[in-house]
């Protein structure tokens, strides 16, 4: 694997490049993610939206360097500019070296979904904030407490002198998901990955949380990329979607574009499965079958066993290739491949109508 | 956690009454008697009994009263610090048990400790490295220890103690220092002995540890909390000290109270094949002669200390976790 | 799947996980096995190296190469002891020994002022004991695994090394009046209990108005005691006088008088008619007993805790401390008797007995030299294992033999509640078949190396009573004829699954109880069982401990049991002839529980002897109280040839080889004496002359 | 339906698909429809699994092993009178205590033989040590044949039978050496594993079958049946188990027959060894009573013996038979315990208990530690017990990894 620590875009604070990981399990070897590649620029917002057992959270994991144990990067590169600018390929660091270990949790924090498990029954919300801060700051023992004291303030935990001590389990879900996002901010990270922030909370608290991520994001001017599965999160998050689907990228554009006109048939499917509060009636949509096992990707596209809209035997036999259709959107289908799109535009139009 | 210390506390009693009734019903099912064994005593000299003086012995021991009575004047016994009397030690049973408990409890101690610093490094080293071949060895080796029986254990290792370490077969102390004041090379003595009973009776509490330890550990190291920590860019080896191994380790604490009773049986069988100055062989001897005050009274004792490490467990296991503490 | 194809997109790079990892599977697996072949592998190494001898290294004269040769029917020769040991012990006058000397141990005492001279503290012309090698020297431990195998308990009178005759100890002289019913005994003047106080009249009379007289402190009371009473004449002289003629009542005078005599001066104090009862039991309480009574037996044994020890006793050692795994003895310093040149004896100072050790525990520990003497819980058949340890344990292994009369005897109950198995019993064939069943000679070989003597259960060969008919009698190996007399009693296979039935056609249950102590019945009844199916008699044994014994025994619940038929020998069979007689109820005898109830209460209870039975009664009831000696010896006779025809019980082997582990260091030993009971275990053999070598002479 | 990948080099990536992938991912056919499920669909979630854990047992490398061993032991056990080489009462006072025979090849002479044999003994006994001492004597050379023909015995007391499945016709072959009464130890060995090897499970039976009663009834009606329930399984567990077993078994009566001993023995063992099991099954139904299928079943009126042993039993049958695996050794060391104490077993039964009794004093150890073999045999059948039900626990585990 070459080294391109240099080349890095000046714009750009991640660069993951064709990205493969692998696991070796007991069924076989499972293969989360098949060469995905995006990008987030410095301040900016990115949204990574797919299924459940996509590859999304193993994208988080691999540029955190915290795969379970069995799993490999076995391909690609993950480019970071860290804070004091020097830019590092996170795949060929030691996963537990000394520039790895600064890098999590100084460099690139987490946010993750269950904010009940994520945190450990057994120690003080303080212990685990703090701990942040001794091992990526020289602050002294005082100083770390008006510290994590001053971020559950800012992340709106009332009565936060007293509430540090508190455990894990005496904090309601959204309290819990503050206190992680406190933890996520305290070392000043230049990337924040929020993994299905809200996924686990009751629908009226899912709101203020990802104001509030949104707003600490703006305030402290961090990279985000959001990780979920619910496209209507994304909507007001992030400012550029990379749709996920069996470890490949099958769409991605700015947020807007996206919305206006999904390309590829699975982002319309999970687009139709989004419940609209607007508009006329209709029967919501799911998208047929479930994500098939990591241990057996499907031959040709991956996504044709599900497919509503195959165009034919090249669905299963050929593999289609990223291509950009208009200006920062890029889609992997056979649709619009040049090859394919003529054969394939009839049965698009006539299914996707009805 | 006051009314948690106090509810536990509370819940004893019941159990105690109930464990106090039970030992004094199964003490009574064998056939004959304290007296009989007695009889058996004074035929042994050479002597022999009138039926009038075998009455006589059994009024003496409130033998002839109604069950139940026997039972309250017992268990009554134990309020007053009256442990009850053998009858056919003709000496009361405190005498007979106390420097004996003090061994069983020193073997018992040693036991747990031995248990535990064999059980946490193999466990945790097994989890860490799972189906590593250490993993393997240590799993087989734990599987051998549960499965070799602790008499058969005990057997060998005083063999080959006495083969290859000259150590004195038997007891708790060679023949030289017996009757000695206390002395260092005294304790070195005794060290050199009450290893193999500490061995042979944690070994088999130990398998079942290493285990559990395993398997908790395997368990929680996939907790989202350890991926949190790990997030957070603690070093793993401090990681999986902090986090999951607390947590992990609750068996370890919990052990205090139900190894107690494993350990009392196999001080039973160690102590009858090495003839140690312990409570089992008591015991054994005790069943076997029918004498059912000092049998009850050291099963009753037994059980006690149980049900005391169970509580003293948990009381433990509350201390460090705090979901039961605030339960 | 139907269309499962390859992937293009498949990148590169991907390492073989699988294979790896199935690899470390078998690992597993593969080492599960290497380690198990491993442990066999090791076992078979080590037994390998132990199942070849090793050769022994002969490195000094054994004494017990220099056994003499046992007599064809299995005694010791008479020889084999000093001939002054069938004497009256000779007094320090007679031997013109003026001057005595004590253990330097006791001088250091006395010169502390402890104790006063060696001259005050023995009695008045001190016996002198003969040593069975040579004359000792003073001092030394003794590591041992029972007390009373060097503190035998010595009394009045002591028995010869055949245990047939009495010779004086404690007592002058014992006097007996011609009708037998009156003993006069004088006690020598001068001796003392181990506190120095005198041992007079008053210790005898003391122990037998307030202990023996006293139901609370004495539940047992049986013979010889029963309506004796005690007259005392002065301080050295009292009498027992009975209304029966007691021929025999100096043989308990040689082996039980240590029970007659308690300190009077010491124990007065606990006992509740000397001190106020209230107060006393209040002190009782004190020490944790329930009352006096279990107070005084405390202090009366003198093992109670630590508090008490020290209790005064006549024997050569005192108890002086017990610990929980051993007990210490001290010489006693006004034990009354000299060597030849006028050392006070016992030689050695000090014993520590080993206690609270099993059986297991104590052979190892005698088979690499752990103990000065060990016999009583030593098993025949580990008679190799102390051998081969000689050559390492400073330890030789003398083979003395035990003094059973049948080292394991069958009873079968005869008042048994079920009538059926009573009726069988009761038939002398199939006595005779069961009997004629055993190969003696198997078991000989198997379990005593071929060194006891395969036998029916008589008296011992050295007894005046004995006949060799009676040994011989139905102890050949016969099972043809034994099948025929089960035949002919009509106990045959009535079903064809190859066990007998019940004349009435019901199974042949019989379950024999047994409760292990001394002798090897386990692997005895594991053959004779064997022996037994072969002729279609198949039992159940089943092993219980001795409250079961003692409460199944009393209780006549037994079918059949087993013990080891001492009490043969001329000191204890014509006092206990339990064998042979119904006589006694205890846990030893499950014959005739109900028979013996009947002639001990004269008639009232019980149930009647059958005829053949009656007969012996009549002989024995004459025969205890009988002065005349000519005509008791042909009443014992008689007696015995009732046994030896009617097969009361069924004997194995007798005289079987007993294990004696002695340190090389510990001399005047003698190599060769029985074993037993009826011995008391070493009383005969003058364990006070036993001596320690010093350590360097080795 | 298998191809082997080229480029991952990992043949057999595919066979082990979830069944999940299968029902779902055949492309254009029709996609099942959940409302509707096959007529037999409960059968085929029920057999899966089964088959799933099957599937997942095999796997367990360890536990296919200990699976075999147990076989192994167990057909010995039935087939004992036919393995044994020797009959296991036969005695020999020429044969006291001789040690282990080796099977060979090569005679005294050097010379090769394709059928192995061994050397018959030649005793003496040592005038000094009385110590018997064995040498094989190159005199009797016993051929080692299969299926020789020996003395007539009769399999399982009913079938007369002559031949065993190896042995020698010239002469006893004492594989394991002998003891006090020169009796085999293997042969003696083989027939007690057929007293120790049932009695665990007999007695893992009778547990079972208290233990699901009681943690049944505990779990299933809760409240304070629950409650007295759990007070009992407190108390018995807070007493030694030993002990109590030594108050147990000194209470049988004394004149029973060995099998009715037997009986007894087992029943104790299990008395105290259905606590643990009652607890798991406790657990289970506490967390199945709110389950919608027994919700359902108990709306729809089914009877609650019906609710329990048709719908509850079988959901967690495989989790209590992973267990009760785990509980057999602790009766088959209990067993060996109680007779090893002299109060359990007694000869002329043969166990592994009754053998290593036998075989407990210093003299075995230094002289004939041959006769502790049954305890390797102990400890290899428990080993195995313990590999299996690990192996099943794994695999009944649907949740593990």
């Amino acid at each position: 694997m070459k080294q391109n620590n240099a080349e890095m875009k000046d714009g750009n604070i991640v660069e993951v490049e064709d990205l493969y990981v692998r696991f070796s399990r007991d069924e076989g070897i499972l293969k989360p993610i098949n060469g995905f590649s995006f990008n987030i620029p410095a301040g900016s917002s990115i949204g990574v939206v797919g299924e459940s057992g996509c590859g999304k959270t193993m994208t988080a994991y691999s540029l955190l360097r915290i795969l379970p144990r069995g799993g490999q990067i076995t391909h690609g590169s993950m480019r970071l500019r860290r804070k004091n600018g020097e830019v590092v390929d996170l795949a060929q660091l030691d996963a537990d070296g000394e520039k790895m270990r600064h890098i999590r949790g100084g460099d690139v924090a987490m946010i993750f979904q269950e904010p009940m498990t994520a945190f450990s029954p057994v120690h003080t919300l303080y212990d685990q904030i703090a701990e942040v801060l001794e091992i990526h700051s020289d602050l002294s023992d005082q100083d770390i407490r008006k510290r994590v004291v001053e971020l559950f303030d800012l992340v709106g935990i009332p009565d936060p002198e007293s509430r540090v001590d508190a455990y894990a389990f005496e904090f309601s879900g959204g309290m819990r998901q503050r206190a992680m996002i406190a933890m996520a901010l305290a070392s000043e990270p230049a990337l924040l990955i929020a993994d299905e922030p809200t996924t686990a909370l009751d629908v009226t608290v899912q709101a203020q949380v990802l104001r509030l991520i949104k707003k600490m994001q703006r305030k402290f001017n961090i990279a985000l990329m959001l990780i979920t599965h619910d496209l209507g999160v994304i909507a007001h998050m992030v400012d550029y979607v990379y749709v996920m689907y069996m470890g490949e990228v099958v769409e991605a554009a700015p947020v807007a574009e996206l919305f206006k006109n999904p390309l590829h048939p699975y982002t319309r499917d999970l687009l139709n499965s989004v419940p609209k509060m607007t508009g006329p009636k209709q029967e919501l949509a799911h998208i047929k079958g479930s994500v098939p096992s990591s241990a057996a990707l499907p031959p040709g596209c991956m996504f044709h066993p599900r497919c509503t809209r195959r165009v034919g035997e090249v669905c299963w036999t050929g593999e289609p290739a990223l291509v950009e259709m208009n200006k920062n959107h890029y889609v992997r289908c056979f649709i619009h491949s040049p090859e394919t799109s003529g054969m394939s535009r009839h049965a698009e139009e006539t299914e996707y109508d009805a | 956690m006051f009314n948690y210390i106090a509810r536990r506390i509370l819940l004893m009693i019941p159990t105690l009454v109930a464990i106090s009734m039970l030992i004094f019903f199964l003490i009574q099912l064998p056939p004959g008697d304290a007296i009989t064994s007695r009889l058996a005593q004074l035929q042994a000299e050479g002597s022999e009994i009138s039926e009038e003086a075998i009455a006589a012995l059994r009024a003496r021991f409130y033998l002839d009263d109604p069950v139940h009575v026997q039972y309250l004047r017992w268990v009554g016994g134990f309020f007053r610090g009256d442990l009850g009397y053998s009858v056919v030690h003709e000496q009361p049973v405190s005498t007979l048990v106390g420097d004996r408990l003090g061994y069983t409890m020193l073997i018992a101690v040693g036991s747990v400790l031995f248990t535990w610093v064999i059980a946490f490094p193999l466990g945790f080293y097994s989890a860490i490295r799972q189906y590593s071949t250490s993993d393997y060895v240590f799993t087989i080796f734990a599987f051998l220890g549960m499965a070799t029986p602790n008499f058969l254990l005990a057997l060998v290792l005083m063999y080959l103690g006495h083969t290859y370490f000259g150590i004195s077969v038997g007891g708790l102390i060679s023949p030289e220092f017996m009757g000695q004041p206390y002395s260092f090379a005294k304790l070195v003595d005794l060290l050199k002995h009450i290893w193999i009973p500490m061995v042979v009776v944690g070994t088999a509490g130990t398998a079942g540890l290493v285990r559990i330890l395993r398997a908790n550990l395997l368990d929680e190291l996939q907790k989202p909390y350890v991926i949190t920590a790990r997030a957070k860019g603690l070093k793993s080896l401090n990681l999986i000290f902090k986090y999951p191994v607390r947590i992990a380790i609750n068996p370890f604490i919990s052990t205090v109270g139900w190894m107690l009773p494993a350990i009392f049986s196999g001080d039973a069988i160690v102590g009858v094949v090495l003839n140690l100055p312990t409570i089992g062989p008591l015991l054994l001897e005790s069943l076997m002669t029918q004498d059912m005050y000092l049998a009850g009274s050291i099963l009753l004792i037994m059980s006690a200390l149980t049900v005391f490490g169970t509580l003293v467990s948990d009381l433990l296991l509350a201390a460090i976790d705090p979901r039961i503490r605030y339960d | 799947m139907p269309i499962q194809k390859k992937n293009p997109a498949q990148k590169p790079g991907v390492p073989r996980h699988r294979k790896k990892r199935s690899k470390r599977h078998s690992h597993g697996a593969l080492k599960a096995v290497l380690v198990l072949a491993g442990i066999f592998w090791g076992l078979d190494q080590l037994f390998q190296r132990v199942g070849s001898s090793p050769d022994r290294i002969v490195d000094m004269q054994r004494r017990s190469e220099m056994n003499p040769p046992t007599n064809p029917d299995g005694s010791i020769p008479a020889d084999s002891w000093p001939a002054e040991w069938f004497e009256a012990p000779r007094k320090a006058s007679e031997m013109g020994i003026t001057a005595f000397s004590e253990s330097p141990m006791l001088a250091e005492r006395r010169a502390a002022g402890d104790l006063p001279p060696l001259e005050e503290r023995l009695c008045d012309d001190p016996i002198v004991i003969h040593p069975y090698e040579k004359p000792g020297r003073h001092g030394g431990t003794a590591a041992l695994e029972n007390a009373r195998d060097l503190n035998p308990p010595e009394g009045l009178l002591r028995p010869d090394p055949e245990v047939r005759r009495v010779f004086p100890n404690f007592a002058e002289s014992v006097e007996v009046s011609d009708d037998g019913r009156v003993y006069t005994i004088t006690l020598r003047k001068g001796l003392r209990w181990s506190d120095g106080h005198p041992h007079t009249s008053e210790d005898y009379r003391f122990y037998f108005e307030d202990v023996y007289l006293n139901p609370e402190l004495n539940p047992a009371m049986g013979p010889p005691f029963i309506g004796a009473e005690i007259r005392i004449i002065d301080e050295l002289t009292f009498e027992y006088a009975w209304e029966d003629p007691q021929p025999y009542f100096h043989h308990h005078l040689a082996l039980d008088s240590i029970f007659y005599a308690r300190p009077a001066h010491f124990l007065k104090e606990f006992h509740a008619a000397y001190v106020d009862p209230e107060e006393l039991n209040a002190r009782a309480r004190q020490f944790g007993f329930r009352d006096w009574i279990g107070f005084f037996g405390a202090m009366n044994s003198g093992r109670h805790g630590r508090n008490v020890m020290n209790r005064p006793v006549m024997q050569a050692f005192v108890l002086t401390r017990i610990d929980l795994q051993m007990e210490a003895f001290e010489r006693n310093p006004f034990y009354s008797k000299v060597d030849p040149e006028g050392r006070q004896l016992p030689y050695i100072d000090r014993l520590e007995v080993h206690t609270g050790l099993d059986e297991e525990v104590i052979a190892a520990r005698a088979g690499t030299g752990a103990f000065t003497f060990a016999a009583s819980s030593l098993r025949t058949s580990d008679i190799p294992m102390f051998k081969i340890g000689e050559s390492a344990g400073n330890h030789e292994t003398f083979i003395w033999n035990r003094i059973q009369g049948a080292d394991v005897l069958i009873q079968m109950n005869f008042t048994t509640e079920d009538e059926g198995l009573r009726n069988i019993f009761r038939d002398l064939r199939f006595r005779k078949a069961l009997s004629l069943a055993i190969d003696r000679d198997e078991i000989n070989e198997m379990i005593y190396f071929g060194r006891a003597t395969p036998s029916q259960v008589t008296v011992s060969p050295f007894s005046v009573f004995f006949e060799e008919e009676f040994a011989r009698a139905y102890a050949d190996h016969d099972p043809a004829e034994a099948a025929r007399l089960l035949d002919e009693m009509g106990v045959v296979d009535q079903n064809g699954d190859g066990r007998r039935n019940r004349p009435d056609g019901r199974p042949l249950n019989i379950t024999l109880e047994w409760h292990a102590m001394e002798t090897p019945k386990q692997e005895t009844m594991e053959l004779v069982t064997a022996h037994w199916r072969q002729i279609g008699i198949d039992i159940n044994l089943r092993q219980v401990s001795g409250s079961l014994q003692s409460a199944r025994t009393m209780g006549n619940m037994m079918d059949m049991t087993l013990w080891h038929a001492d009490r043969t020998t001329d000191m204890v069979f014509p006092v206990q002839p339990w064998w042979f007689v119904p006589i006694h109820r205890g846990w030893e005898s499950s014959m005739w529980p109900l028979w013996a109830e009947w002639y001990r209460s004269g008639g009232e209870s019980g149930e009647e002897p059958i005829p053949e039975m009656l007969e012996v009664i009549g002989w024995w009831d004459d025969f205890r109280t009988n002065m005349d000696e000519n005509r008791r010896i042909e009443l014992g006779k008689k007696i015995l040839a009732a046994q030896a025809e009617n097969l009361w019980g069924i004997g194995t082997v007798s005289l079987a080889p007993q294990p004696v582990v002695v340190s090389t260091r510990l001399r005047n030993v003698p190599t060769r004496g029985y074993w037993g009971w009826d011995s008391r275990r070493s009383l005969p053999y003058f364990t006070e002359s036993w001596y320690l070598r010093e350590a360097q002479a080795e | 339906m298998t191809e082997p990948d080229p480029q991952t080099d990992v043949p057999t990536v595919d066979e082990s698909g979830f069944p999940v992938a299968e029902m779902t991912t055949s492309p254009g056919g029709p996609v099942s429809d959940a409302s509707a499920p096959p007529p037999d669909a409960a059968d085929l979630v029920y057999a899966s699994q089964w088959k799933l854990m099957g599937r997942r047992f095999c796997k367990h490398k360890l536990a296919l092993v200990g699976t075999g061993i147990l076989l192994v032991f167990y057909v010995v056990a039935a087939f004992c009178e036919f393995f044994a080489p020797n009959d296991p009462t036969e005695r020999d006072a020429t044969l006291i205590l001789a040690p282990p025979q080796s099977i060979r090849f090569v005679d005294e002479e050097g010379k090769f033989h394709f059928r192995p044999f061994v050397y018959g003994y030649r005793m003496e006994v040592n005038p000094e040590t009385w110590q018997r001492v064995y040498t094989p004597d190159p005199e009797k050379r016993y051929d080692l044949v299969f299926f020789p023909k020996g003395e007539p015995y009769r399999l399982w007391n009913l079938i007369p039978m002559q031949r065993r499945l190896f042995g020698s016709t010239e002469g006893r072959v004492l594989l394991l050496g002998t003891d006090t009464l020169g009796r085999d130890v293997l042969s003696r060995i083989m027939f007690g594993a057929r007293i120790s090897l049932t009695i665990g499970l007999i007695g893992v039976v009778l547990t079972f079958c208290i233990g699901i009663t009681l943690g049944g009834i505990a779990g299933y009606f809760g409240g304070f049946t629950d409650h007295a329930i759990q007070r009992l399984i407190e108390v018995l567990i807070c007493i030694p188990q030993l002990p109590l077993w030594m108050v147990l078994s000194a209470a049988l009566p004394g004149h029973w027959s060995a099998l009715r001993m037997y009986f007894g023995i087992t029943l104790i063992l299990s008395f105290l060894g259905w606590t643990g099991l009652a607890r798991v099954v406790r657990g289970k139904f506490l967390s199945l009573r709110n389950e919608d299928f027994v919700v359902a079943a108990r709306l729809s009126g089914t009877g609650e013996v019906q609710i329990i042993f048709r719908h509850m039993v079988p959901s967690f049958m495989s989790h209590i038979i992973a267990s009760a695996t785990l509980a057999v050794p602790g009766m088959i060391l209990g067993e060996t315990a109680l007779s090893f104490l002299g109060i359990g077993l007694r000869p002329p039964v043969i166990s592994w208990g009754v053998l290593l009794q036998q075989a407990q004093n210093f003299q075995s150890v230094a002289m004939a530690p041959w006769l502790l073999y049954p305890g390797l045999f102990v400890i290899i059948v428990v080993l195995a017990f313990n590999v299996v039900g690990d192996g099943l626990r794994d695999a009944a585990d649907p949740y593990a990894e």
